[in-house]
């Protein structure tokens, strides 16, 4: 049964991709490209639950397909959860990429678009599954190509390549840490496969191990996006097709949690309390700016892009609190803070794709990202409106949707620091505590802009005015997500003992799937809380029935009429009197200018005739990206000086060239003797 | 089953107390400000009156205008469902800890920020970002707060806090509990919209923070939400009451320990009334950019109770 | 611990966050009298400490300790600070090099440090005021911190009284009060240290019709 | 400190319902009470809406919600928005400039609501009258259900002015 899904998803996959190459165009060339790719992402799920529901993993090795090690792909519990999440947000942009894409047709290379696409998913689907360092390391690399290749789909449009660049560069940056990272957790044998890594990785100095620590951390966090890792991020998620950004930000950027979880708990089994106290400080770090940065971006996909780099922050402060918990050997509090971390990448992958998936419809509506041209979409599309009022619902950790449950978690498993024998150590606990609260709060704030400036009031363009609901296949993906949205909050008394079943074993992880949950109900280990998002949500179902039903019987007055908003009595009210996005971040941008540092620029022109009339003003105000000025600034110089240095050696003569290789030929051959 | 009786029954009390409530602590003020005042029960009358007004909405609101009065008093009144107001534990107790009362009462900020935008007007959006930047800087002290309760209590849940505080009355005096009780208080007056933070009074918009959102609203729909912000002033005095002072929580069902907790309730909500009043009468309402000061002040209480009963162990 | 021990731990840690508190009350006021007044506040907290250790601890020497302490701090000192005050005007710390929300987290964050420093000696410590100690030290660093951010000479000198009240409150929890003697030395050096400031406060204004200390630099030219 | 040291040495200085039975504040505001409540379960809201007024109505009007003549105790309350309102006070003469917004306003308050006009500008524009930039008296903009003569009317007489209004109210 597991082949089949396994042969399924993988021929899907190919067969999308061979009916994007011969006919990229047309209905019948895109429902092919999307059906191919929803096939195989259903596939992948199906796969995935069943994996974890029987416990009992795939394997599937060929030595044929790679050279030195050969392919060695095994499907655990792990990897089935990140298959889960692939093929969750998968099978939403499959189905949306219908309708989405056909926008493109004539514009760009649709042809392009669905190949990538499709093999971006079979490289995810794969990447959970790699069982050695090569086939890792080769799919890392499938990853991140047909990643650049589907952020470039709209190659002409302004910034696109340059995103593009920065993506390609941080992404490598990365793959080159991660290629120093199995090497040295290769050892002296060489050996890949992640088998031998496990057993090795208890061998290695305490020294290297830390370097490993450090390499996994760059590595995989440049890939997810963290702080100062970041910001490629920003740039690459809005270029991209929308269903693309919705796979990148909600699936893609998680193959670094889903390394870090791989080789930091699994292969190297955790490690001193330091590991844990970087990887929550870099979480918290990242949460807090993530969202501090969104809130000052009236680009809806920038914001959303922004909202990734908290969340992945929000999901690394739960990983972080797992593994100080386990070098502490306080093993179920380990197993709550990676649950919370886990539980919280499954649903910033429902809510985020899902959110993207809504910011792409309006992209489509009105042909603009900046927010401060829409406004009125709730009345010209309300399937959308609603939709994306549950993915702001849901990412604003509001309950009784998903983001809640799992932001419950990570703060139960942080509260559990007071089991911490060293206070100086548990004392991270409450900071970042305060730090998570401050994050969810801004959060909230942010999609209110978000939400409010974007589907409500009244339209302030043209554009805005004229949108129109989406197609048929754009909304069923939304759907989708929506749904996965509330069931995976609705659900967690199911989701949260799976998710103790994946994590069993891992890094003498106990099975903690009887833990945590009593009936209906979530229960913090050692009875410490319990909280029922079911029953709350049927609470306040029943509520908002109760409510009117007592007014009824109360023969409240019913009538109501419609009139103008009231203004003050002022004659008309257009949309230049709306609150802008920008206002509405205002007093936040007061509140947290010392890091922020605002620029402001005001020049007034008067008439010419007397200073008493103006004719214009002019205001303009920017914040600092002081990530890019401070940190990548001088970066950015040392590397294009070394270039310029490096420049000399070019000549374009091919004798010269032939002479570089053989003394390069020369000195590896003297190494290779001597060592 | 009389646990689930006494559930309903105190969310209804609830329900009749808070217009009260809010109206005591209108009366007090007047009082000290030399007035007469309206007497306490004007604040049901106002709400009769507004339930049997017709409803006047804005031609630029959507639905979720109205849904939201809904959604805000519901998911307030499910508060009341889990706070132990006058028996702990209650049969709820399971359902929620005091994390999800904190979000469920979010969730009504964050429709009624949205609700204010809804219409358009630039008070309504003016009142949604004021309300959203507090709410969002006061969560940091709320969760620190709670942070403290529960490593003492070794709980989150309402009603082991209270059955801990009721079985080790020492700990009511100590710094961490007093400074949390603090912070906590400091952030009450923010979350409720009370002085020196919002002026409940004001008729001057550009003064206004929660009230400037619900502008719009009329008829059904305004009593909806004043009552909701009612409930919610009673939710969080009665909070910081049952959660640093339980005494008179009835922890067996009997009549007799009941009827105590009641009047306790009272008394002690009488009492906190008193003392905003004071504080009301006392206080300018700070600038808005100095909240976040006020806030910060809140904080560093709600860290240093947390370091104390933390680091001292 | 016996009973007696418990209730004189629990008011020595209580008094001890009081006086912190009145420490990083000043970070939220504006206004010079706010400090001064903030600052009498804390000497009384702790002058009642001082009675309250020698209540507790059976050192009757502390209650004439107190007696100083009030006198000097809570009368003498307030009351040249409100003239001094009256002289230069009513200026106010309005623009302070860090500003009051990240003060206050700093201050929160100091005390925290002060936790974790302190930490060795508390856990070998047996004396009941032990929970104090770190918040003295706290206490210390926040007057630093004030000496450090604050503009106005006033407000410095308002600073170092609040470092000197933190060391005032190490010493008699720490050690019950160091011999009278020392202590008095040391009330002495804080008077002489006062008045100095307090002349240097005058030749400030007298300069520069302000007490902003940032105009200092401008005696280079 | 010292505040509420003052606070509890000053009495309430509101005249006393019933107290003394000729003071005409005591005796107007009882009525008002129980019309108020028959009509808006005494309740009733006010918005004051100034159409083009010289501010000496609204220093009358102001003055009702001093501790001397404390309206609020009767249930009397002013409010923000006309949405909230279940009356309209209109001073002044309406001005050209204010007559839409005093249109705007009237049909902003939800039903039942009444609307009285105050002194003797909003009746027939008082010394403003034929002036080019007035429009009329209140009622040539709006339905009123009582006006209050008086240049300014005293805060009784205002009191008394919103008596009868809720006297003239039709019955739902």
């Amino acid at each position: 049964m597991m082949l089949i899904l396994f042969l399924v998803m993988i021929s899907a996959y190919l067969l999308g991709a061979f009916a994007a190459l011969l006919s990229g165009r047309g209905a019948v060339g895109r429902g092919l490209v999307s059906a191919g790719a929803a096939v195989g992402s259903a596939a992948g799920l199906a796969l995935g639950v069943l994996v974890i529901a029987s416990g009992f993993p795939l394997t599937f090795t060929s030595a044929r397909l790679l050279p030195l090690t050969g392919v060695a792909l095994r499907l655990d519990g792990l990897g089935a959860f990140f298959l889960v999440v692939v093929g969750l947000v998968g099978c939403a942009a499959a189905i949306y990429a219908f309708g989405y894409s056909a926008q493109y047709a004539g514009r760009y290379s649709l042809r392009l678009l669905g190949v990538m696409f499709n093999l971006l998913l079979l490289a995810l689907s794969l990447q959970v599954m790699a069982d050695n360092a090569l086939t890792f390391l080769v799919l890392w690399e499938a990853m991140s190509l047909t990643a650049y290749w589907l952020v470039l789909t709209e190659h002409d449009q302004r910034g696109t390549v340059r995103a593009g660049v920065w993506y390609l560069a941080m992404t490598h940056a990365g793959f080159a840490a991660l290629i120093a990272m199995f090497l040295l957790l290769s050892g002296a044998e060489l050996t890949t496969s992640f088998a031998s890594m496990r057993a090795g990785a208890a061998l290695l100095s305490p020294g290297s191990r830390n370097v490993v620590f450090l390499l996994a951390l760059f590595g995989f966090g440049a890939k997810s996006g963290i702080i100062p890792l970041h910001v490629w991020l920003p740039m690459a998620h809005p270029v991209a097709p929308s269903h693309v950004s919705a796979l990148l930000s909600g699936v893609v950027i998680k193959m670094g949690i889903y390394g870090l979880v791989r080789v930091l708990l699994d292969l190297m089994g955790g490690g001193p309390a330091w590991w844990g106290g970087v990887v929550l400080g870099v979480g918290a770090v990242s949460a807090l700016l993530g969202v501090l940065y969104a809130l000052m971006e009236h680009d809806l996909k920038r914001l959303l892009a922004y909202h990734s780099v908290e969340n992945i922050g929000i999901i690394l402060i739960g990983i972080g609190a797992g593994l100080i918990f386990h070098s502490y050997g306080l093993m179920t509090l380990a197993a709550l803070g990676f649950i919370s971390g886990l539980y919280h990448t499954i649903n910033h992958a429902s809510f985020k794709g899902l959110l993207f998936l809504g910011a792409g419809s309006v992209l489509h509506a009105t042909g603009t990202r900046n927010m401060e041209e829409m406004g009125g979409l709730i009345k010209r599309m309300p399937w959308t409106a609603l939709f994306f009022l549950v993915g702001s619902v849901a990412i604003s950790a509001l309950p009784p949707l998903n983001g809640f449950v799992s932001e419950w978690l990570v703060f139960q498993s942080l509260l559990g620091g007071s089991n911490i024998p060293t206070p100086e150590v548990a004392v991270v606990m409450p900071i970042a505590v305060g730090i998570l609260a401050l994050t969810s709060g801004l959060a909230a704030a942010c999609f209110v802009k978000a939400f409010g400036i974007t589907f409500l009031a009244i339209p302030r363009s043209r554009e805005a005015e004229h949108a129109h609901e989406s197609p048929p296949s754009m909304l069923a993906g939304m759907a989708l997500l929506a749904i996965a949205c509330v069931a995976l909050g609705l659900a967690p008394f199911v989701v949260v003992p799976a998710l103790g079943r994946v994590l069993a074993g891992l890094g003498g992880l106990p099975d903690t799937h009887a833990v945590f949950s009593l009936n209906l109900s979530l229960v913090a280990p050692n009875n410490f809380a319990s909280m029922s998002p079911t029953l709350v949500a049927l609470g306040l179902l029943f509520l908002l029935g109760l409510v009117p039903l007592v007014m009824l019987i109360f023969r409240v007055n019913r009538r109501w009429r419609v009139s103008d908003s009231w203004g003050c009595g002022r004659a008309g009210q257009t949309s230049r009197m709306e609150y802008t996005a920008t206002a509405f971040a205002e007093p936040l941008r007061r509140v947290f200018a010392e890091l922020y540092r605002p620029t402001k620029e005001l020049s007034i022109d008067f008439h010419p005739d007397s200073k008493y009339f103006v004719q214009s003003i002019e205001y303009r105000s920017e914040i600092t990206p002081w990530f890019e000025k401070v940190l990548y600034g001088p970066l950015l110089w040392f590397i294009r000086f070394v270039a310029s240095l490096v420049r000399r050696l070019q000549s374009g003569s091919v004798h010269i060239y032939l002479f570089y290789i053989f003394v390069v030929l020369l000195i590896l051959l003297l190494i290779a003797r001597w060592s | 089953m009389t646990g689930y009786l006494l559930e309903i029954s105190q969310a209804l009390m609830a329900l009749a107390l808070a217009p009260g409530l809010v109206g005591f602590v209108r009366w007090w003020k007047a009082r000290l400000q030399g007035r007469r005042g309206a007497p306490p029960w004007l604040v049901y009358y106002d709400l009769r009156k507004l339930f049997g007004k017709e409803v006047v909405i804005s031609k630029n609101a959507s639905w979720l205008f109205r849904f939201t009065p809904y959604l805000v008093f519901s998911s307030t009144l499910a508060v009341t469902l889990l706070v132990p107001l006058i028996a702990a534990p209650l049969p709820f107790d399971r359902v929620g800890d005091l994390l999800l009362v904190v979000y469920l009462l979010l969730l009504g900020t964050f429709f009624l920020a949205l609700a204010g935008l809804d219409p358009g007007t630039a008070f309504g959006g003016m009142g949604a970002s004021r309300e959203m930047t507090i709410a969002a800087i006061a969560e940091p002290t709320i969760a620190l707060s709670i942070f403290g309760l529960a490593v003492g209590a070794g709980s989150t849940n309402l009603g082991r806090i209270v059955a801990q505080t009721l079985a080790h009355p020492g700990a009511a005096i100590s710094p961490g509990h007093l400074l949390g009780f603090a912070a906590l208080f400091i952030v009450m007056l923010a979350e409720t919209g009370r002085l020196p933070v919002d002026n409940p009074s004001t008729h001057l918009e550009l003064t206004m923070i929660h009230e400037a959102m619900t502008l719009e609203y009329s008829g059904r729909y305004l009593a909806l939400i004043e009552w909701a912000a009612a409930l919610r002033l009673l939710i969080f005095f009665s909070l910081l009451a049952n959660m640093f002072a339980p005494w008179g929580v009835a922890t067996t069902l009997t009549p007799v320990a009941v009827s105590v907790a009641v009047i306790a309730l009272i008394a002690k909500l009488g009492a906190l009334g008193l003392v905003v009043a004071l504080l009301e009468t006392r206080l300018a309402k700070l600038r808005l950019f100095r909240v976040p000061e006020l806030l910060a002040v809140s904080f560093v209480l709600a860290l240093l109770a947390v370091t104390s009963s933390f680091l001292l162990r | 611990m016996n009973e007696h021990d418990a209730v004189f731990a629990q008011l020595a840690t209580l008094g001890a966050s009081l006086v912190l508190l009145f420490g990083i009350a000043l970070l939220w006021r504006r206004s010079l009298r706010a400090y001064t007044k903030a600052f009498q506040w804390q000497s009384l907290v702790l002058s009642g400490m001082f009675v309250l250790v020698g209540y507790f601890g059976h050192d009757p020497q502390l209650y004439l300790m107190a007696v100083f302490f009030f006198v000097l701090k809570v009368l003498v000192i307030p009351w040249y600070l409100a003239r001094l005050q009256r002289q230069v005007g009513g200026e106010r710390e309005s623009q302070p090099y860090v500003n009051i929300a990240t003060s206050l987290i700093t201050s929160g964050v100091l005390v925290l440090l002060a936790y974790i420093i302190t930490r060795p000696v508390v856990r070998v410590s047996a004396l009941p005021t032990r929970g104090g100690l770190p918040l003295a030290v706290g206490l210390i660093f926040v007057g630093l911190f004030v000496t450090i951010t604050r503009r106005k000479a006033l407000t410095q000198v308002v600073g170092f009284l609040v470092l000197e009240n933190g060391i005032a409150m190490l010493a008699v929890l720490g050690t019950y009060g160091i011999p009278l003697i020392i202590e008095l030395g040391v009330f002495l050096d804080v008077l002489m240290g006062f008045l100095v400031m307090q002349v240097f406060v005058y030749h400030i204004h007298g300069t520069f019709e302000s007490i902003d200390v940032d105009q200092l630099d401008q005696l280079k030219h | 400190m010292s505040l509420f040291a003052k606070i509890w040495r000053t009495p309430a200085v509101t005249e006393a319902v019933g107290q003394d039975p000729e003071a005409q504040v005591a005796v107007v505001a009882r009525q008002i009470g129980e019309r108020a409540r028959k009509l808006f379960g005494r309740s009733l809201h006010i918005v004051e809406v100034d159409a083009g007024s010289c501010n000496g109505c609204e220093l009358e009007i102001s003055a009702l919600g001093n501790p001397y003549y404390d309206m609020e105790r009767f249930g009397l309350h002013f409010v923000a928005s006309p949405r909230h309102a279940d009356c309209l006070l209109v001073t002044g003469p309406v001005t050209r400039n204010m007559a839409e917004p005093l249109k705007r306003t009237y049909d902003a308050t939800p039903d039942p609501k009444i609307v009285i006009a105050i002194g003797d500008c909003a009746i027939n524009c008082g010394v403003f009258k034929d002036s080019y930039a007035v429009v009329g008296g209140v009622d040539k903009v709006i339905p009123v259900n009582v006006f209050v003569p008086g240049c300014p009317p005293e805060p009784v007489d205002i009191l008394r002015g919103i008596l009868s209004a809720l006297d003239r109210l039709p019955r739902k």
